[in-house]
């Protein structure tokens, strides 16, 4: 059950994803993956094999993305899943950490007119099943004490048709994936996200509970993504700052000093080839989410915590 | 009992007349300008080739087939694509086929009462008394409860003989109703046909068997390529046929 | 005329009519026409509806299909081509005409493999399924498992030899041995196999470059290619299952009998679905620990054995409809359970089964959209997902339903007109 | 009863397990026995391997546990804080629901269908080959899905149906048909509605019962009494009058445009119509071949027998040819239904709430327990189509034509 | 010709020896105490009413059906459930069935050397020439390319014959094999057998033909009801039968 020697043998990392949700993971016109998540995949290939396109992507739905997880189909899934207790302690799986923080939102038409998630009483709600969202929505408007009708639907893609159809409503899911969502319509500001946010979204990479050397290694990539952004390095400076850094964190983080590498069972470079090739968590965070891109998400609670965001990588030590 | 049958005495009402009747299949010209008249009382045999026409003819009688050209008059009814008259003439002319054509979901009884009931509206009670009168007639009222499937062949043809009996119908129209029978029991239906043929029945009867042409026809026709070729009386028509057709054929089936 | 009277009855006829013509109501067009379409009034009343009903489905479809638009690259462009007209965008088959056949990740300077397998696949079958062909051809047929594998995976073609070879090594030893019992023949034949390719497999590693193509994962076929591959090797490894299932449960041997029935009752009393959710979700939980076959593989696992269930009751059916006296006729030859099944029972039973078998693998071809539930990208998976997801052609649902229904019954009607051709031809030539 | 006595009685030697036939049977029997004791056995010991070292354990608590989620179609109560068995009841509900529904239509479409096929009207007879190919050479899945799309993608969304230049309006006020289902009038039973429903009852009974008795007339009297317009007058007048007397105690709840959806009458969701038709029209095409093939099974000596007796064509077809062409249409015919059950369970491709989106689909995932689910799922199919089959025996034995 | 197969000798060698054999279908007891030694080169024809065990008798001597008690002895070979000994037996052991029973998937040469190449492993062509020779003896060797459905009724068994023959049996056991023929075809057949007995083969036959009997048979045995009831030489057994129910089978067979 040692992953990660499994990994390194097979020199491929099976690496889950949604099977298409723009920003976070979806194929191009090339059929090339990419994404937000498609980097964490990425820069664990790159930090473990040392290349970033040793991957194979598996799309998942968020039904099937557990049990490809634990019928060992996948090593790793990065797929805007909810940290959850019963995930982690049930289901036995390991959260490696968050690389998004998020909540549970509600996109509406503008046409309809609806200013706020409680004025959706008697509405249809599209739902993507097997999701935290689909037991929060159930919450929410119990607690509420208003009535909807769910829409149960497989994928994003087909959630999107159905809101964009009128077959229902409203379209709920992390609020990220509605922004992402939105992002392809072709007139996107004719949809509006409502203000509230229903829930704590933390959305993070797991692996399978028990491997804990794996959990280390897929752990201290996403850190090291983090960790890059708090120090400055970037995919353009890390070969320079690798040679000549005076920050000693910087230097065991890259592997010319220290022998973390060595601890995980990986080479010293293995930070390196990951921030080398898919920028820190910064970078990777404004070319395929951020406020520049069409999905236009501002940093928020992504910001460092010197910044007064929640990203807080432990020290390399 | 031949010479009882053949002395039954013909009436001069017309039972069946047939004038200039012509039928094709698409194209192919099965029946060409037949002229027939059947007198009441009269028991005709019909003979022929394999492809002469003969169930086609018999088959027109009943409106089984229609034909395209000609007059048929049943019983005084005009042959017409008139529902009702076909419901008249059918209901005077009863059937019987080579392979029975017995309902084999309906015992014996039923079969022969259905009719009566449906079409002639005969209380059961009293269909089933006729039904078990006629299977008497065909020494099977032992059989009754019985299902087709569960008789010899011969059983079944006598069966259907008397399912059409029951509708008692003023005519019967026979096509081949011994030549999917075994041996043995082609006897026992032809006995039963000879017994309906005394009690002076007019019959119209597609068959091979010269034997018991001999023995009750009192008019046998011979047919080829879709026509009347010769008619006679059966002695003559078999000890001195006319036509060289009907010599070939003679010669054929009765070297056999 | 005759003037036939009862009294005189005597006539002869002495020139033969020659055949006329039908009067023209009795034939042509006109009679074509009154009796077929207008013979009563309901019956004109319906042709009136049906001509109506084949109006209105033309009238709708005809402009949609004539007037589309082939050549733009996403919907927007499409749409403002046609500018509200009528007419689908059938681009969306023009650029991802690769992706609908082959999947996403096919390596795309592959696809004439999988098309030469395709191609060769009629080669293969044609001797089966036509018994005039020349016998030949069977080697081709024989011979193709192991050329399809090759082209459609890729890797050296000294795996496929390797196989072919300790195969046809086998057979020899089984050959040899079962002239004296037909237990030791197979032993000897599976080991002598096993024994070939554990040798061969050990050297073509040293030689993996030889004659090789691009290697290409299970995982990566898609699109139609996938639905193909998943009905053809299913349905092939069904066969020789549902041959072992069908004879056991006709079996004397309570126990054998006992085992077929439960397997095949149970394989055909749950939905698909259902096995393909096991295969999904919970088979892996049964293998040792480590093991993990990818999706496809364990797919395949459970739709042969799906399928095998449905072929082994066809050909129960053959079975069953055998005289006995076949069975007897080999036992006093002396021939053994082994030799008079696959000499004199087999042959003739499957022969019978052959329509069955047909509409079971139609069936199951179907059948292989379901693993687009189970999120794998078949044809159907592939429009649901990638495909009408993406923003360039989210929308365009008729023209890529309309062109996967189409493939599916170029397929199956084509398969099906087969097997009633087949059984017509059996009908015809019981000696 | 003595075995074969034979000489060498009493001396076994071990090859005889091979070479007697006495025991030889049982030695293959004996190997079958302990090769499947070993698949089970290794199979077995893997789970436990398996589930011990993922931490899991084999428990139907969850069962017990609220499911969380929502259903949108269900004919029992049920809320999100109702327990799983209670989802997994509402989908065995939902199964059964549309697994009913479409072998009702498609028996009706597949009788019509099958039979016009056999027309003499030869536009009739070809477009219902047409029908039947398309739709039975074509995959279910890809009809579901594509009378989803057409559900959802064509018919307007409910707000369509709002303001003053609305773009769609609803037929007779009383049916609406959107993009999320169909809304049809829900009758409401006031005081008194229970005469009126048992009038109409009590009609139906009576019409039953004239119909045996017109029969019983016929066969004592002979008198044929007409059977359409009275039973039909049955049906209607009764129950007409007893609604007047009773004052109109039924009314119809009428669907209308409230907020974001139409409130009031039935709803019948769009994934439920699209899995109902899709399966009906599917297996239409295939009973369509059973009764085709079942009718042309009588042989034509049967009609051509029943006419010369003088028995009019619709009599030919009810006394001679359909109790015949039945024996041979049913058993295919219930093996199709047991085809729409099993089939019912693309439900999951449309989002319909049968039992396999509910207890194989959500709970399975929202709680992990797949062995279980499926475990359960497998079980449900299995004693449906035991059921079936069970009942398919006793039919067959029943109506098997009696021979020689 | 007669005179001459009749004439030929009997040798004091067993060829098959039954000692209190009894045989159950469930609890209905078919066979009972049947006890018959059959010397090399006898002709034996058996006879009885339907359902009398006939054809058990001769199934259960080549194990196609289990006796359940005693004893059979087959050149010198014990029938036991040893499946070595049974395949001895069966290779010893020819079998004509009533319905012929070929292979219907095979060529007539193929059907004749199957079981040689398979079960006693000739070489193909050697066992082509084997097959060869007796269809030439049965007098169609014309036809062997042909399939069984191909060939008449007569013709087929004659197959079936050679089929036996070319396992080069030492003794033929028939079932009825004339009783599915038409009557021109049953002498063809029997033409094969009296051919066969003249060349010495031990012969058991199950038939109704009593021309054949008086003509090859050395001994008729008579069954009913499971049991032997009287045996002798055919001359003796037709012009002087013992038993009431022998002289009764016999005026019904005769009087036919
Ligand atoms: N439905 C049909 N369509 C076309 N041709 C037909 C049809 N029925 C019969 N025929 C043709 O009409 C001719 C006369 O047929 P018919 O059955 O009347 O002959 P028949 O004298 O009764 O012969 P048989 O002694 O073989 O019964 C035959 O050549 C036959 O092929
Ligand atoms: N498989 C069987 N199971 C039960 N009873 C059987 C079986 N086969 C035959 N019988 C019964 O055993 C009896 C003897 O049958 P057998 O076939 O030997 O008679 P037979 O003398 O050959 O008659 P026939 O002249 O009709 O062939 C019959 O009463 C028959 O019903
Ligand atoms: N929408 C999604 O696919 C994910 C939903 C949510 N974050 C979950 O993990 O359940
Ligand atoms: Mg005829
Ligand atoms: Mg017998």
């Amino acid at each position: 059950a040692a992953t990660l020697d499994d990994v390194k043998a097979r020199g491929k990392l099976n690496c889950g994803v949604t099977t298409g949700l723009v920003g976070f993971a979806a194929p191009n016109a090339n059929g090339e993956w990419e994404g937000f998540d498609v980097a964490v995949c990425r820069a664990v290939a790159a930090a473990v094999l040392g290349d970033p396109k040793a991957v194979e992507f598996v799309p998942t739905t968020g039904k099937t993305r557990f049990t490809a997880l634990a019928s060992g189909e996948i090593d790793f899934l990065a797929r805007n899943t909810t940290w959850t207790f019963s995930r982690d302690v049930d289901l036995k799986f390991d959260f490696i950490g968050v690389n998004y923080y998020d909540g549970q939102g509600f996109m509406v038409p503008k046409s309809l007119g609806v200013s706020s998630a409680k004025d959706l009483d008697g509405a249809t709600v599209c739902i993507q099943t097997g999701t935290t969202t689909e037991l929060n929505l159930a919450d929410f408007f119990r607690s509420n004490n208003i009535s909807y009708e769910p829409v149960p639907i497989e994928t994003n893609a087909e959630g999107q048709q159905q809101y964009l159809a009128g077959a229902c409503d409203t379209y709920t899911t992390d609020a990220s994936g509605l922004a992402s969502t939105r992002a392809t319509f072709e007139n996107p500001g004719d949809h509006v996200i409502l203000p509230e946010i229903i829930s704590k979204e933390p959305l993070g990479p797991l692996v399978r509970h028990g491997d804990n050397d794996w959990g280390d290694v897929t752990r201290w990539v996403l850190y090291a993504l983090i960790a890059a952004e708090e120090l400055g390095v970037t995919s353009a400076n890390v070969e320079e700052m690798s040679m000549n850094t005076t920050n000693p964190e910087v230097a065991r983080l890259l592997g010319s000093e220290g022998t973390l590498g060595e601890m995980l069972g990986l080479d010293a470079g293995w930070a390196k080839n990951a921030i080398a090739s898919q920028g820190n968590y910064g970078e990777i965070f404004a070319k395929n989410i951020g406020e520049e891109t069409p999905i236009g998400l501002a940093r928020g609670l992504n910001a460092q915590w010197t910044d007064g965001g929640l990203m807080y990588a432990p020290p390399f030590r | 009992m031949a010479e009882q049958a053949k002395a039954l005495q013909v009436s001069d009402e017309v039972a069946i007349s047939i004038q200039g009747m012509n039928k094709w299949y698409g194209t192919f010209h099965v029946l060409r300008d037949i002229d027939l008249t059947v007198y009441r009382g009269e028991r005709i045999v019909i003979a022929g080739p394999s492809g002469s026409g003969k169930s086609t003819l018999i088959r027109c009688i009943n409106a089984l087939e229609e034909h395209q050209k000609g007059l048929i008059e049943v019983d005084g009814t005009v042959l017409s694509s008139d529902v009702k008259n076909i419901d008249k003439i059918r209901s005077e002319v009863g059937m019987c086929f080579q392979h029975f054509n017995l309902f084999p979901h309906l015992t014996i009884l039923e079969n022969c009462t259905l009719a009566p009931i449906w079409v002639r509206k005969t209380p059961k009670k009293e269909a089933e008394e006729i039904a078990m009168h006629f299977l008497e007639k065909v020494k099977i009222p032992d059989q009754a409860d019985k299902y087709p499937g569960q008789l010899s062949g011969g059983q079944q043809q006598r069966v259907a003989i008397a399912r059409s009996l029951c509708m008692r119908p003023r005519i019967m129209l026979f096509d081949e109703p011994t030549s999917a029978l075994d041996p043995e029991m082609i006897k026992e239906v032809l006995d039963t046909m000879v017994e309906l043929a005394e009690e002076g029945m007019t019959m119209l009867c597609v068959t091979h068997e010269m034997g018991f042409a001999r023995q009750v026809a009192n008019r046998v026709i011979f047919m080829d390529e879709g026509q009347i070729v010769e008619q006679n009386e059966p002695e003559e028509f078999f000890n001195n046929p006319q036509s060289p057709r009907t010599q070939l054929f003679l010669s054929q089936i009765l070297g056999h | 005329m005759s003037d036939t009277h009862a009294q005189t009855v005597t006539y002869v006829r002495d020139t033969m009519l020659p055949q006329a013509a039908p009067p023209s109501t009795a034939q042509g067009p006109v009679k074509w026409l009154r009796e077929s379409l207008f013979s009563s009034i309901p019956y004109t009343i319906l042709t009136i509806a049906a001509l109506y009903v084949i109006y209105v489905l033309l009238s709708g479809f005809l402009p949609w299909l004539l007037g589309g638009v082939w050549t733009t690259s996403n919907i927007r462009e499409c749409r403002e081509v046609l500018d509200g007209a009528a007419g689908g965008c059938f681009s969306v088959l023009a650029e991802r005409w690769n992706q609908l056949l082959f999947g996403i990740s096919y390596p795309q300077d592959g696809y004439w493999r999988p098309t030469l397998a395709f191609v060769l696949l009629f080669v293969a079958v044609a001797p089966v399924l036509f018994s005039n062909l020349p016998r030949q051809l069977l080697i081709v047929t024989a011979l193709y498992p192991f050329i399809a594998f090759w082209l459609i995976w890729g890797g050296s073609l000294l795996v496929p030899v390797s196989a072919l070879l300790s195969i046809v090594i086998g057979y020899v030893v089984y050959g040899k041995l079962v002239k004296t019992s037909f237990a030791a023949g197979l032993a000897g034949g599976v080991i002598a196999a096993a024994v070939v390719w554990f040798v061969l497999s050990m050297m073509t590693p040293s030689l993996s470059g030889v004659l090789a193509l691009e290697e290409v994962a299970s995982r990566n076929m898609g699109g139609f290619m996938l639905n193909m591959i998943l009905g053809v090797v299913c349905v092939s490894l069904s066969l020789p299952l549902g041959i072992l299932l069908a004879l056991g449960r006709q079996s004397s041997l309570p126990i054998i009998k006992m085992i077929c029935v439960v397997f095949i009752e149970f394989i055909r009393g749950v939905p698909l679905i259902t096995l393909l959710f096991v295969a999904n979700v919970v088979l892996a939980y049964f293998l040792p620990p480590g093991t993990s076959f990818d999706l496809i593989l364990r797919v395949i696992i459970m739709i042969t054995m799906f399928a095998s269930a449905y072929i082994a009751e066809v050909i129960r059916g053959g079975l069953a409809a055998l005289p006995r006296g076949q069975y007897e006729g080999a036992e006093s030859l002396g021939l053994d359970y082994a030799q008079s099944m696959r000499l004199i029972i087999l042959p003739q039973a499957l022969k019978i089964s052959i329509p069955g078998i047909v509409n079971v693998a139609v069936g199951l071809f179907k059948d292989t959209t379901l693993v687009s539930i189970i999120s794998m990208f078949d044809l159907v998976g592939m429009i649901r997902g990638p495909i009408l997801a993406s923003t360039d052609w989210n929308g365009v649902y008729w023209e890529l339903w309309g062109f996967a229904a189409l493939l599916f019954f170029i397929v199956c009607y084509g398969i099906s007109q087969y097997s009633q051709w087949l059984e017509r031809q059996l009908q015809t030539d019981h000696h | 009863m003595t075995t074969m006595s034979d000489p060498q009685q009493g001396s076994f030697r071990l090859s005889m397990l091979l070479n007697d036939t006495r025991y030889r049977s049982y030695t293959f029997q004996f190997i079958a026995l302990v090769l499947l004791i070993a698949l089970m056995a290794f199979l077995g010991v893997n789970l436990m391997r398996n589930l011990a070292e993922a931490g899991l354990n084999i428990s139907y608590d969850f069962l017990g546990v609220p499911a969380g989620y929502d259903i949108n179609q269900t004919l029992i109560d049920y809320n999100s804080q109702s327990s799983n068995l209670r989802a997994a009841m509402v989908g065995i509900i939902n199964t059964l629901l549309v697994a009913f529904l479409a072998c009702l239509t498609a028996t009706v479409i597949g009788v019509i269908a099958g039979v016009a096929r056999l027309s003499k009207n030869w536009l009739v007879s070809k477009l219902m080959s047409v029908y039947v190919e398309i739709f039975r050479n074509i995959p279910v899945l890809i009809w579901i899905l594509m009378i989803y799309t057409l559900m959802t993608a064509v018919l307007p969304a409910p707000n369509a149906f709002r303001g003053d230049n609305a773009t769609s309006s609803m037929l007779f006020d009383a049916f609406a048909f959107t993009n999320r289902g169909v809304y049809i009038p829900a009758p409401v039973w006031g005081p008194g509605s229970m005469m009126v429903v048992a009038t109409f009852i009590l009609s139906i009974i009576a019409v039953v019962f004239y119909r045996r008795y017109a029969v019983k007339l016929l066969f004592e009297t002979g008198k044929l009494l007409p059977t359409g317009w009275p039973t039909l007058a049955i049906l209607i007048v009764p129950t007409l009058l007893m609604f007047f007397i009773m004052g109109s105690p039924i009314g119809l709840d009428l669907p209308a445009l409230k907020g974001f959806n139409f409130r009031g009458g039935i709803q019948i969701g769009a994934p439920l119509i699209a899995l109902w038709l899709a399966l009906s029209v599917y297996t239409g095409a295939f009973i369509a071949e059973n009764v085709r093939a079942g009718i042309q099974a009588i042989p034509k000596g049967q009609t051509e027998a029943a006419a010369s007796l003088g028995l009019r064509p619709k009599r030919v077809m009810n006394l001679v040819i359909l109790p015949q062409a039945l024996r041979v249409i049913i058993p295919p015919l219930i093996s199709q239904y047991l085809n729409i059950t099993k089939n019912s369970s693309l439900a999951i491709a449309v989002g319909y709430a049968d039992i396999t989106a509910t207890l194989g689909g959500i709970t399975l995932n929202q709680t992990g327990r797949a062995i279980e689910c499926v475990l359960l799922l497998m079980l449900f199919y299995l004693t449906i189509s035991l059921s079936i089959s069970a009942i398919m025996n006793v039919y067959n034995k029943n109506v098997s034509l009696k021979e020689r």
